[in-house]
């Protein structure tokens, strides 16, 4: 059937015009074999702009579309739909990326800019010819959503996903949930007890019909895709019959081994065995297994032999279920930078970072609120924090702000003066970044009213001189480098990703940056979306925030889900490979290079089979395969050829 | 119409080219300026002491004076005197604890009340007369002399004495337009020229003043209009070292604005005392026909 | 009720208010036969104490004092119904957010005796059901709007998107380029306006007003003015000649009324705000139109190939019927006459009237020219904190994006005139998104955009040229610069009349006319009143990233408010 | 050398006396520099106004008093109209200025004042001067 074929020049305003001349492109094809209409027009995307395509299409019954504009990551989609409005196949459009490909790159060359143009549209002209008619297939959706991690923003994200009436799958791998913000004092601006505000949201997800928790427990495997994921949960064991135990807690006293509280910081001890903390509205007893001498070559039962109820159970085993889930949500969140890590500060156990002041300070944490150094338990009188450990510091740690480190600074120092009144809180910083509501306001009523000084200067030299740790630090402002005695120093050390994160997003097959944050689809468009289709990202998981931010990006990646999980069905990309099984041997090459375990060998027929649904249609086995059955949907080797030979043909 | 008025020393002295032109003018406008008997000092500068009253005495005294003539408004054309007394005025009236003090301290007079009103004559001429009826009186409209009114700060400064916007006063303007003068606009209108710096600081002023003076030049302007007998002396006097030191520079005549309504008014050029200026303005005047003998 | 015990929750928050006196006072209360002050009694163990002395003590009410209900009213409730007893036998009161840390023990007591007369006074609370109505109701079609919009008709709810300009985009569309990936509006926003016009489940009404908000979550009745644009939009078809052809040019307030030379930056009396509106449907501006003012012309009737201008058109109204609301208003800049020591002059620009000059799509077609006389600027300098953080003449808040858009002009700026200078004064770099910092030091190092730390105090013409008079606060050196061009960093504000919505609406707003959430901390979407929500700058200053997400956010509430059939509200009775 | 900042500078009687003196809070100001910039006579001062008011906050007496800073001020107010945190330095210049003069010490030595200045110098300058710069 005769091909009719329109081709539409976008102007971009001037980020293409002012380097291509759409007019002659336009032009140059116009007489090219097949092309029956060719023009230009300032925004293709904009509303006329896609109206003229539908009139062209009708007018000229086109029966296929080049839009030459910008990347079709951008507009390709916009313009499918355009085309399917008029009946057209949506599999009929090519998109020509003069604007990436062509204006951006050749700023200075407008003359080769405009030919190269010319090329790339005949390159998506000769594609064209040769693309067939395809519809996307229908896969089923499981409405179920997993969040991993039990975070504020894992908490919050189950808790919308629930309410909205669909079941959540909540994994957390601590044995209590909670997060960090657990551990918190207090709140900026609003100075609200973080319990305070936790306890109710924990409350409620623990007791929800809809919401099931895995603490101790770890996602193992993840495969599938959006709406049929398949995921392993691997659960550690707590060692206690949960039936039995009553909390009696004279376990506890028995058992011989102490080692440092991870949800105090190290700041407190606890024993091998022990309750998970109040914060977190669980109070369950546990063995932990690394430090249980039972578990490392002894005879210790003293909790087994203490126990009225019988509740120990030291044979308890890992366990591993299976799950599919239609949506995941990652919000598995931050780790401090390690003080360690910057030599000049001296180590010393007055010289504590930003969490473990929050349980110094916390009325439910190791000194019950009073505030203690923990070198000497004393009243610390003069305290100094430090901005940027780590932070905006590309030379030895990260180049990026952490965010949070001033304001929690500065509600840090306000509980701390209104706690010791005679107290003298120092803040050394770069600049203040009180940019959210109510910030400034705070910030400035801890200088007047709390009286905090403020040094703007980073500090160079940290050392214990007898009972004092010296701070050598600098006062921009007067010019002077200035010296504090002080008795208790808070590094805010910077906000970083937690060390298995990278490992993480490979099992889930999503890009991390250089630093290890999650990266989203478009910091503008798609801030919580991943590449992975199905995979949202919510909080500091993906970028240092406090807690108001972390909540609203985690409703963002929740109302993905929520949309997610409306729809009847799911739709796939047709546009992937397929084995000629007259030509495939077998040999399995392609199953072997598959990133998305797409293929398999038929047992029987010993032909590669391809999962539609799982296929991304990257390509990978269509190059391995030696005997050149494997093919591509749309992009077989004949439309490259083409298009090589245009490519390398000289510029018209 | 009597108003009392507030002449403080500089106007009885060395600036009694503002005094004078100011007295025959408000006459010609029906208003009668009468001298408050027994006026002391006010003290100049206001003191910015939290701690201490003894430096407003002088001030409220002054506006004690006023109260024992039974009239609730006094008028300043000294701007120092003016921020001076208006500033006492509003410190004690704001806080009884420092009136009862500085009453209790003055037993020798009669308690201030707190009942007398500060006013500028520059305020005078706008909310009780008003620029029409003055444009109505005027005999020999200014035209021609470019004139840029020069605020300095203490008609300014602070906010809560300030007889016009702090930073875009136009007051003085609206006056010489009435006058028939074309006003000049210029940066520097509200910008301190040293003030009493010059007593321990004369070189610092005159750095200033050149800034001043250069700003209302490139603004093209004939002359400038002042109410200040410090600023006044600093841009006026101070002129004569920078003549020495510029060879461009011929200096500038600078008016009290009280000299240009008597002009304008069409009174007797005498009553100007334009011989007390030390940049002599009258050739400018001459040059422009407003000189009438 | 005989037997209530009141549990003062206390926390070293509470360290102003004595609670041993509280205690002793509120136990000599008739009817309290047990009051007790405990620690953390929102934790697991201190719920577990609750539920003890309701059993031991046999309690037939309960009166909890802690800080704000909105967080615990639900917890305790919870343990109190476990306990036995029924939602109306416990009462939580808030002895701290409101009175405000610094109140003293005594009125605490008068708080929690008052609580106490409610609590022994109510009966029962009635509970009535009402069916929602699965419709949602959008107010403002910025980014925040858009994006709102788009994520519920995604889930596939029916969206009613309402703009007061003729136009969705919002401020984001005049912009040039977004930091930090200089993307231009054009691109990335323009396909979410036009997804946003085509979308099955969106009905957009531009050019139009909220005249009138009754009823409540789950039922709300909306009265929506659709403002005269004398152009019948449904026979119009945005060919848009009648723009070409009419007669009259005036200042565009879409180009923030920049006086460009050659009237570059003017709009016709009949007009669309730019090439990529949505809808793209023209109005005729009234107060220009010489139909209007002269009683002559008709050039437009005449050009018009489908007879849709209709000088006759009066205001219309309708009633629409919605389960929820989102409120994404806005804002505006403080206008620059607010700061009385910067000169007005066509040369000292505010940020959004930079935008214009610097945008491809703008009115010079991305050339950078200056006001005044149309000359490339060769000195740009950028100031900080015009009216922000200035609690004495401006607002006392941080507006949280001029740190970044300044110094994206200035880079922008920079790539456009390569021997350009940019001076940006500030006072604290706030740079705290993602690839934020790394975008500041890329122009410093890259650009060499010289930051100076210090306000500017003066800025006034002289000549041809601006000066600036600031200081560098780290050198301690006074700094005078002359400049071609200013742009200054105005405050955000509220949109103009975000107050009268907000009391339309029945929502709370702050002392500065921003929209008040229920809780700063965790529920930073909802408003003071059920099944409304908020995203974007109504709330507060923020970037297109922080709205884009809270727009998302402010959806899932929505979503999620949907997915039920019917809402159960609560009356509280009392005898 | 480094200089040591503690409790005992930032809460001396000297500052105390600053703040009594000026009616003024000095942990209000967040050094923006904005009075400096609108300093008619920081052209001739060894250290900014905002300098001073940090010195002040800290507590820096003795850097202050080798400033000529406060005896160059004019009391023109200029930085206390456009002070976003609405602090009137022109009054913690006159307390720094007071607690100098009220040890009975002068700024200008009037004696040396040349004759002929005094005989010009109008009644406003001199009283004005003498007031602000001498005990």
């Amino acid at each position: 059937m005769e091909k009719r074929i329109g081709v539409f020049v976008c102007h971009c305003g001037l980020n293409i015009a002012g380097t291509v001349d759409v007019e002659r492109v336009a032009e140059a094809v116009k007489d090219y074999p097949d092309v029956v209409y060719s023009d230009h027009y300032i925004y293709m995307c904009s509303d006329p702009g896609q109206e003229l395509v539908r009139r062209t299409i009708r007018e000229k019954n086109l029966t296929g579309v080049v839009m030459a504009n910008c990347s079709p990551l951008m507009h390709e989609k916009t313009f499918r739909r355009v085309v399917a409005k008029e009946g057209l196949n949506p599999y009929l459009l090519e998109v020509a990326n003069i604007r990436e490909d062509v204006s951006w790159p050749h700023e200075n060359e407008k003359e080769l800019a405009t030919k190269k143009a010319i090329s790339v549209v005949k390159m998506a002209i000769e594609k064209l010819k040769r693309n067939m008619e395809l519809t996307p297939m229908v896969v089923p959706l499981h409405k179920k959503a997993l969040v991993i991690g039990g975070g504020i923003a894992g908490i919050t994200a189950a808790l919308e996903i629930a309410r909205a009436g669909y079941e959540v799958l909540v994994v957390e791998k601590l044995p209590y949930v909670g997060g960090h913000a657990a551990q918190l004092a207090g709140t900026f601006p609003t100075l609200d007890r973080v319990p305070c505000l936790m306890a109710p949201m924990i409350a409620e997800m623990l007791s929800h019909p809809k919401i099931k928790v895995y603490t101790s427990a770890e996602v193992d495997e993840v495969s599938g895709y959006v709406g049929n994921f398949s995921v392993k949960i691997k659960t550690k064991p707590s060692y206690i019959d949960e039936g039995k135990c009553n909390n009696c807690g004279l376990c506890l006293d028995k058992c011989p081994v102490t080692c440092p509280s991870e949800f105090d910081r190290g700041l407190a001890e606890r024993k091998a065995i022990y309750i998970t903390p109040p914060e977190t509205m669980s109070q369950e007893v546990l063995i932990d297994s690394e430090s249980c001498l039972h578990f490392n070559g002894d005879e210790c039962h003293a909790c087994e032999e203490i126990c009225p109820t019988k509740a120990i159970d030291f044979l308890q085993q890992e366990t591993t279920v299976e799950e599919t889930v239609g949506g995941i949500v990652v919000a598995t969140g931050y780790e401090l930078w390690d003080k360690k890590n910057i030599p000049e500060y001296e180590s010393d156990p007055d010289v504590i970072d930003g969490l473990q002041f929050e349980r110094i300070l916390s009325p439910s944490g190791p000194t019950g609120g009073e505030i203690r150094r923990p070198s000497d338990g004393k009243i610390p009188k003069q305290i100094v924090f430090i901005s940027c450990c780590g932070s905006r510091d590309p030379e030895h740690g990260f180049i990026y702000c952490s965010r949070v480190c001033c304001m929690y600074i500065a509600k840090q120092a306000v509980l701390y003066s209104r706690t010791v009144p005679d107290g003298q809180a120092y803040v050394f910083y770069i600049d203040i970044r009180s940019d959210s509501k109510g910030y400034e306001e705070f910030v400035q009523s801890a200088m007047e009213e709390e009286r905090v000084l403020y040094l703007r200067g980073r500090v160079s030299k940290l050392f214990r001189d007898g009972d004092k740790i010296k701070v050598w630090g600098a006062d921009t402002l007067t010019g002077k480098s200035v010296e504090i005695s002080a008795d208790l120093v808070i590094m805010a050390t910077a906000i970083t990703p937690r060390e298995d994160a990278i490992a993480l997003a490979r099992k889930l097959n999503v890009t991390v940056d250089a630093i290890g944050f999650l990266t989203e689809a478009h910091p503008k468009l798609q801030p919580v979306e991943t590449l992975t289709t199905g995979i949202y990202i919510a909080g500091t998981v993906q970028w240092p925030r406090d807690i108001p931010d972390t909540i609203a990006s985690t409703g963002g990646a929740v109302s993905k889900v929520l949309s997610l999980f409306s729809r009847k069905e799911l739709l796939h990309e047709p546009t992937i490979a397929w084995p000629d099984e007259e030509v495939c041997s077998g040999c399995g090459i392609c199953a072997s290079v598959c990133t998305y375990n797409a293929i398999e060998i038929d047992p029987i027929k010993r032909v590669a089979k391809v999962n539609e649904a799982v296929c991304e249609g990257c390509g990978a086995c269509i190059a391995s395969c030696p005997s050149g059955a494997m093919r591509h949907k749309n992009w077989n080797a004949r439309q490259f050829m083409e298009m090589i030979d245009i490519a390398t043909g000289a510029y018209v | 119409m009597k108003l009392s008025y507030y002449p403080g020393c500089t106007l009885k002295t060395k600036a009694k080219n503002a005094e004078d032109s100011a007295i025959a003018s408000m006459e010609v406008l029906g208003i009668e300026l009468a001298e408050i008997p027994r006026w002391n000092c006010c003290g100049t500068v206001y003191s910015f002491a939290g701690d201490e009253e003894v430096h407003q005495l002088a001030p409220i005294r002054n506006l004690i004076r006023v109260q024992e003539t039974g009239s609730h408004k006094v008028v300043a054309i000294c701007s120092f005197c003016f921020n001076t007394l208006k500033r006492a005025n509003l410190l004690v009236k704001n806080n009884p604890a420092k009136m009862y003090t500085i009453n209790t301290f003055m037993e020798e007079e009669p308690d201030y009340e707190g009942e007398v009103e500060v006013v500028h004559l520059l305020e005078v001429l706008r909310d009780d007369i008003g620029w029409e009826s003055i444009s109505e009186k005027v005999q020999l409209p200014l035209k021609g002399l470019k004139v840029a009114p020069y605020y300095g700060c203490t008609l300014l400064r602070p906010q809560d004495i300030a007889i016009d916007d702090v930073e875009r006063p136009t007051i003085m303007g609206d006056l010489l337009k009435a006058l028939g003068a074309d006003v000049i606009d210029f940066p520097y209108n509200t910008e301190c020229c040293g003030s009493y710096q010059v007593i321990s600081n004369p070189d610092y002023v005159s750095q200033r003043v050149w800034d001043i003076l250069s700003s209302a030049l490139r603004k093209k302007a004939d002359a400038i209009a002042l109410s200040c007998p410090l600023c006044d002396f600093n841009l006026d006097h101070t002129q004569k070292e920078i003549i020495q030191k510029r060879s461009d520079f011929k200096g500038i005549p600078i008016f009290y604005f009280t000299q240009l309504l008597a002009l304008a008014l069409g009174l007797d050029p005498e009553v100007c005392r334009f011989e007390l200026n030390h940049i002599d303005p009258r050739p400018l005047l001459e040059s422009k026909e407003l000189l009438r003998h | 009720m005989e037997r209530i015990g009141v549990f003062v929750c206390h926390c070293k928050l509470m360290a102003y208010i004595d609670n041993r006196t509280v205690v002793e006072a509120i136990s000599k209360k008739p009817g309290v036969v047990h009051a007790a002050a405990y620690k953390d009694l929102c934790i697991a163990p201190g719920l577990e104490q609750v539920k003890d002395v309701i059993k031991n003590e046999r309690l037939d009410g309960v009166l909890v004092t802690s800080c704000s209900p909105v967080l615990h009213k639900e917890v305790f409730r919870q343990a109190v119904t476990s306990a036995g007893l029924e939602d109306h036998q416990v009462q939580v009161v808030d002895i701290r957010s409101h009175n405000g840390i610094k109140e003293n023990t005594e009125r605490a007591i008068e708080v929690i005796s008052s609580a106490l007369d409610i609590l022994k006074a109510s009966l029962p609370p009635v509970h009535t059901r009402v069916p929602i109505t699965k419709k949602v109701l959008v107010i403002g079609g910025g980014i925040a709007g858009i994006r709102a919009s788009l994520d519920i008709a995604d889930g596939g709810y029916q969206v009613i998107l309402v703009e007061r300009t003729h136009s969705i985009g919002g401020h984001m569309i005049q912009y040039s380029e977004t930091f930090p990936t200089l993307d231009c509006p054009q691109c990335i926003e323009t396909p979410l306006m036009t997804d946003t016009g085509q979308h099955d489940n969106i009905t957009i009404y531009a050019y139009s007003e909220i005249e009138e908000v009754t009823g409540s979550i789950g039922k709300y009745k909306v009265r929506i003015r659709k403002k005269a644009a004398y152009v019948d939009w449904d026979k119009c078809n945005g060919c848009l000649m009648c723009t070409e052809k009419c007669p009259r040019r005036v200042l565009s307030e879409y180009e923030r009324y920049l006086d460009l030379p050659k009237r570059q930056a003017h709009r016709r009396a009949i007009w669309v705000p730019h090439a990529q509106a949505v809808p793209m449907r023209p109005i005729i501006d009234r107060e220009q139109c010489l139909h209007f003012t002269k009683g002559k012309c008709e050039v437009c009737v005449d050009t018009c190939p489908n007879k849709a201008i209709d000088f006759d058109q009066q205001d219309s109204f309708l009633e629409i019927e919605v389960g929820a609301i989102v409120v994404a208003s806005g804002f505006d800049l403080m206008p620059k006459s607010a700061i009385k020591e910067y000169d007005l002059d066509p040369d000292i620009l505010e940020g959004i009237e930079f935008e214009r000059i610097l945008c491809p799509a703008g009115p010079t077609a991305g050339k950078v020219i200056r006001p005044s006389d149309g000359r490339e600027p060769k000195t740009v300098a950028f100031i900080s904190c015009c009216g922000s953080r200035d609690p004495e003449h401006g607002v006392p808040y941080c507006s949280r994006v001029c740190c970044m858009y300044l110094v994206k002009m200035a880079l922008l700026y920079m790539h456009a005139v390569h021997d350009g200078q940019t001076f940006i004064f500030y006072i604290d770099i706030r740079t705290t998104g993602k690839g934020y910092e790394e975008f500041v030091q890329r122009a410093v190092d890259e650009d060499h955009v010289l930051y100076i730390r210090g306000k500017a105090s003066k800025i006034f013409r002289d000549g041809d040229k601006i000066v600036v008079w600031g200081s560098d606060t780290l050198t301690g050196k006074r700094i005078e610069v002359a400049v071609d061009l200013v742009v200054l960093g105005m405050a955000m504000l509220p949109s103009d009349g975000a107050k009268e919505l907000a009391d339309k609406l029945g929502i709370a707003t702050d002392e500065h006319g921003f929209m008040m959430e229920l809780h700063p901390k965790l529920r930073p979407l909802e408003s003071s009143v059920p099944g409304i929500y908020l995203a974007g700058c109504c709330q507060g200053p923020k970037d297109i990233q922080d709205s884009v997400a809270q727009g998302g956010g402010a959806a899932s509430k929505v979503l999620a408010l949907f997915a039920q059939d019917e809402v159960i509200l609560e009356e509280a009775v009392t005898s | 050398m480094r200089t040591e900042i503690s409790t005992e500078t930032l809460y001396s009687d000297f500052v105390k006396k600053v703040e009594d003196i000026s009616e003024q809070t000095l942990s209000s100001c967040y050094q923006c520099g904005k009075c400096s910039a609108g300093c008619p006579m920081s052209f001739a001062m060894d250290l900014l106004p905002n300098q001073i008011i940090r010195l002040a906050q800290l507590g820096l007496e003795d850097d202050i008093a080798k400033a000529n800073t406060i005896w160059i001020c004019a009391s023109c107010i200029t930085c206390s109209v456009r002070c976003p945190k609405g602090i009137d330095l022109a009054r913690v210049m006159e307390a720094l200025r007071l607690i100098t003069s009220r040890k009975n010490i002068d700024n200008v030595q009037i004696p040396q004042i040349p004759k002929e200045t005094i005989a010009q110098l109008p009644q406003v300058a001199m009283v004005g001067g003498f007031r602000k710069l001498t005990a």
